[in-house]
């Protein structure tokens, strides 16, 4: 089976780092690009077109405001929101602006896989305890 | 009449003031949460179903190895946190003399820079209220602070004497100094040092200019000391 | 002149109660993170050295429990974080009027508690400025955590009327109530209220007595939320 593509997008790169590690441990991913602002999210998609962009909300020019340029670039673009912010604003706008997965940080690494699997195969998801709210 | 209106209205613009500067330090507390113990905490939850760690097949080598990883992000977030709420929390100065308050104030500091810092001190001139104790206590623990983050802790001093009925408190360095004419507005640290000396009825002033390392002073007068 | 000297001591009082109140909040967070996030944290790294993550010859299912009660440990210090970085870090209210502030806060109060609390709410009266709606936001946050916590959620209502050119907003419950003349002294949050809303030139008040239920009220004059 084909690996799925990421693009990992997150201003601290620790967290990145870990990010990348865990997925590729876990076989089935390939990292194709990594930055720390929305910008490089939106230059990563151009030029690597990931089937999946990882994205953190609070970070330099970034976050729910970067998800429509994005889309009006590359209109079927799946993008998951990688982040510490359960608030509902959060949830809402970057729903609503297009993303296809919001997922709260703390989560371990395989339900991250697993996240990632199902936005990859048309579905949309969202951290249960946030989803229940909605 | 009018007189008294516009005394009115300066002392609300200035609890207004201090209401503002308290909610932007606020909102850095939690900045700083976020951007710290919450990222590592996230890190060392992502980390902990590493496969080195659940997959029985795994080497000892990349097991001891994730282990540690995972035990390092815990502790720099344990550490984070115990400054962000070290910060916050006073050390008990009720029944403390002001000496000893500063001594505690300067032996934090070195502690937690690993740098040093001259203290020169007078007898306690006088039993001095808590919430005068707290204000040194802050006033000491800010401007050391800048003095070792934009001062690059050269020379820093801590002096306390009395001057015509005042008890003054001054930190200095000899760093590069700076123009305060140029700085930045998000800047906290200087604005509520001033805030919180003058609520008191004391007297704040810093004294730096490009090259010539910087000193802050506090003045109270002893009966404000004394009550406030 | 006699008068303005009594005003001004009035006003430092004042300032010098607010600055008080201030540094108890703060101490608090401080104690809070302490208390909860760093217990957490320590207990998590504790485990994580525990024999069955160790130790070659565990059995995979002692190993499976231990990685899972690690992770739970980590769940609860990042969600007690996530809450006190949350009362801590306003929403952005900048560009959001009156209405739309007083939804914000109740969704969130709603949220995180799993409560429902109505909300009457009128018309925007007109653009309000910033400190004037974070006064407003930290007083229905405040008064309905009270509500919650203290009067068991019942019947929790948020109420935003005009009255003879103020904006007046209520907050109220039909819990237990109680008697203000035994409030805790380490009580800051109703004390913190009408510091705030007084800074403002706004009135603050409240209405309960022991099985009466409770309703904190604070009122602003229209050109005072326009300016303050
Ligand atoms: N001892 C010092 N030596 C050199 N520059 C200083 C010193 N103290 C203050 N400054 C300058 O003055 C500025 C304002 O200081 P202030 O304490 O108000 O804010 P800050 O330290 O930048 O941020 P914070 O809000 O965390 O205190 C600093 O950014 C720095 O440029
Ligand atoms: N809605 C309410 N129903 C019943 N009792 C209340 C209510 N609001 C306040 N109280 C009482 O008034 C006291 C003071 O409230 P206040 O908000 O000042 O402090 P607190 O809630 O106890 O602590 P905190 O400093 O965390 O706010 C409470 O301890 C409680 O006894
Ligand atoms: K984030
Ligand atoms: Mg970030
Ligand atoms: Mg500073
Ligand atoms: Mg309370």
């Amino acid at each position: 089976m084909e690996p799925i593509t990421i693009a990992v997008i997150d201003d601290h790169p620790l967290f990145r780092e870990g990010v990348t590690r865990s997925l590729l441990e876990i076989g089935g991913f390939q990292i194709v690009g990594e930055g720390g602002t929305g910008e490089d999210a939106l230059r990563i998609v151009q030029q690597k077109r990931p089937d999946i962009l990882l994205m953190d909300i609070s970070m330099p020019c970034g976050g729910t405001s970067a998800i429509r340029p994005i889309l009006e670039m590359v209109p079927d673009q799946k993008i998951i929101m990688l982040t510490v912010s359960e608030a509902s604003d959060d949830v809402t706008r970057a729903l609503s602006s297009g993303a296809k997965g919001y997922v709260l940080k703390g989560v371990g690494s395989r339900a991250l896989a697993e996240a990632i699997r199902t936005v990859a195969s048309g579905e949309s998801y969202v951290t249960p305890t946030l989803s229940a709210r909605l | 009449l009018a007189q008294n209106k516009a005394l009115h209205e300066r002392v609300q613009r200035a609890s207004r003031r201090a209401a503002a500067l308290n909610e932007s330090y606020l909102r850095r507390i939690g900045a700083d949460l976020h951007d710290g113990p919450a990222q590592l905490i996230a890190l060392a939850s992502l980390r902990l179903e590493s496969t080195a760690l659940t997959d029985a097949a795994r080497s000892d080598d990349n097991h001891a190895r994730d282990v540690s990883a995972i035990k390092s992000c815990l502790d720099e977030a344990m550490s984070e946190i115990r400054s962000i709420s070290s910060g916050l929390v006073l050390p008990d100065i009720e029944s403390a003399e002001l000496p000893e308050v500063l001594a505690r104030a300067v032996r934090a500091h070195e502690q937690r820079t690993g740098s040093k810092v001259r203290l020169i001190s007078s007898p306690a001139p006088l039993p001095m209220s808590s919430s005068a104790k707290i204000c040194v206590f802050r006033f000491v623990q800010e401007a050391l602070n800048n003095g070792y983050r934009h001062g690059g802790g050269v020379r820093q001093c801590v002096r306390h004497t009395h001057e015509n009925g005042n008890v003054v408190i001054e930190v200095s360095d000899d760093g590069p100094g700076f123009d305060a004419n140029f700085v930045r507005p998000e800047s906290l640290g200087l604005a509520g040092l001033r805030e919180r000396v003058e609520s008191l009825g004391g007297r704040f002033s810093v004294k730096s200019s490009p090259g010539k390392g910087t000193r802050v002073r506090m003045s109270l007068a002893m009966e404000e000391a004394e009550q406030a």
